[in-house]
């Protein structure tokens, strides 16, 4: 059974992706945090193998809890809705195995939890800061 | 070389003064646009990227609840739409702050104004306008208020004519009244109202026409400029 | 009396010129918002709330045939995901390219440049600042960028220093190089680039100065209008 803590602000998005993730076969959500610090402490405490992270999160965001999180024996995954200019560097930097999309289908969400435990990192491109792309403004139709 | 301070409009040639200034407004009119169209990003990002997150996920959530807890379904999509909803109102507030007035809005104000002055208004009730853009209308409705406010304000009119006509050519707005007239040609400088109502138009190569007889007639003429005809400008 | 056609202009007092001509310039900036957010309504409005009526109808729709077809409920349900991250991913697109330029990004497009011109880059790595606004750092990043493509394309240098600080009461940004200088002072007026710069800045209060001594060096200043934190600034 993959055991997972998951942190996240927003009350029906927390209960729905902890459903999600139930109701997969081999996993089992045994922690729920509402901000950053509580996720840094279950984490301590529960031991779990993932640790699923929102990033705007009052108390503590969870890039700060990632970082000080790092080195800890769980695998680090932040969940986010858009790239934000260098939150993917922080990400990089405090060592997370995944940097995913929200709205990502719970499939892939699933797969991708069992790719990270395998020791592997998976980055949705999507979030990977737009820097070499050329501007294409709104306006221009 | 130390060249410190330093302002390079001093070393302008005379004769490209007037095209270098025209690029310096381009360049004000891109900062202007790029700041609030940061500001619209700050709100859509808060007000719309959570909430189709949850949607994309409890509409997920519901599908793997169908066999298995469709009551937990059902409840779940209660969410779903209930976000939408949200969401959608939302959206539709932002459009409503952007999209600037409508004359046909503004007409309904005008009476108002008028009905508390105590000042007939004669007006055409069908004043829609064909092919015409919103920002040209928008443009429209604000100099239109401010002929009216000048009626209330300054006139003695007992009767206001608006007349709103469009021609193959050029869309016009005509606010007339029966008043005591623009009494000296210098009063015309006096406030910024009319001042404004110029400036607008001019934007849009239009012009503004006051005539003083009888009463004060102020005519605002902006060209026609064709274009597709567009669902897009409905809203 | 008729007067006609008619030029407000004309017919100003010389003192209250400059205050007009400000306020000229305040109802044209207003303008210009007001058609870039129309654009962005009728955008808005097109790419959501389409998307968001559907998401309401479909998982409405989706709740009442859970027991009736609950095959026909999931197809319904993998809509509805769908649609939500199509939506989602519009707003993506939609906000990031109204969020301006970071001086960060900025920095990675510069390294690339200097690189492709061999030119070295000296450059702190740590480049965020602290509260200021996300307009500011564009202007910035703008200027930044017109500054570096002046080296690569005038000053014969072998190493380009950039260098970006920020006290208490401004931020600025120095592009220094070790090239051939401004030759005259009059190449200054010459083009397009500096004279851009200073108008940006200038339209931020900021101050441009040009130092020109065994190479050039550019340097911007913008005072630092202090501001509180704000996460939404974050975009
Ligand atoms: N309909 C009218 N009837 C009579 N006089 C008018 C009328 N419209 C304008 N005027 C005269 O023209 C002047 C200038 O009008 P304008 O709207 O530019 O400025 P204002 O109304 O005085 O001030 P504000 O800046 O608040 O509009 C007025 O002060 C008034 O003397
Ligand atoms: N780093 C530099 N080293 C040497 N000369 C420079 C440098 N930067 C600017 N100059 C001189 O100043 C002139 C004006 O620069 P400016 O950027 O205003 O115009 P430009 O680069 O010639 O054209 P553009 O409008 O495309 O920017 C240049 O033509 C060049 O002679
Ligand atoms: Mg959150
Ligand atoms: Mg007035
Ligand atoms: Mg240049």
């Amino acid at each position: 059974m993959i055991r997972i803590v998951i942190a996240e602000d927003q009350r029906m998005m927390l209960g729905a992706l902890g459903s999600l993730l139930n109701l997969e076969d081999d996993m089992e959500v045994i922690g729920k945090a509402s901000n950053g610090q509580e996720a840094i402490d279950l984490v301590r405490k529960l031991q779990p193998d993932v640790c699923i992270m929102d990033i705007e999160m009052p108390e503590k965001s969870g890039l700060e809890a990632a970082e000080e999180l790092k080195g800890f024996d769980c695998k680090l995954i932040i969940l986010t809705t858009f790239a934000r200019t260098g939150y993917f560097q922080r990400a990089l930097k405090a060592g997370v195995s995944g940097y995913l999309l929200k709205d990502s289908p719970s499939e892939e969400l699933a797969s991708s939890i069992r790719f990270c435990l395998a020791g592997k990192r998976i980055y949705a491109p999507e979030l990977m800061d737009d820097v070499y792309s050329e501007e294409n403004p709104l306006t221009e139709r | 070389v130390i060249l410190l301070p330093f302002t390079i409009h001093n070393r302008k040639k005379q004769d490209l003064l007037e095209e270098k200034l025209e690029d310096a407004n381009k360049r004000i009119a891109e900062l202007v646009k790029q700041e609030e169209r940061q500001r619209i990003a700050r709100d859509l990002h808060d007000t719309l990227g959570q909430k189709l997150s949850l949607i994309g996920l409890k509409s997920d959530l519901a599908r793997k609840l169908i066999s298995k807890d469709p009551e937990q379904a059902r409840n779940e999509l209660k969410d779903v739409q209930q976000t939408a909803r949200t969401a959608l109102n939302e959206v539709r507030k932002m459009v409503s702050q952007m999209r600037g007035i409508r004359l046909k809005e503004e007409l309904i104000r005008v009476r108002q104004l008028l009905k508390a002055a105590e000042i007939e208004l004669v007006c055409d009730d069908d004043v829609s306008l064909a092919n015409v853009s919103l920002f040209i209308e928008n443009i429209l409705s604000m100099c239109m208020k401010e002929a009216v406010t000048n009626v209330v304000r300054h006139s003695k009119a007992t009767v206001c004519r608006i007349s709103i006509n469009q021609t193959w050519d050029e869309v016009s707005v005509t606010i007339q009244d029966n008043g005591i007239g623009i009494v000296k040609e210098t009063d015309i400088g006096k406030g910024s109202g009319l001042q404004g109502i110029e400036e607008r138009l001019e934007f849009v190569n239009g012009i503004l026409e006051i005539i003083s007889d009888q009463g004060t007639t102020v005519i605002m003429k902006i060209p026609n400029v064709v274009k597709q005809p567009d669902r897009r400008d409905q809203i």
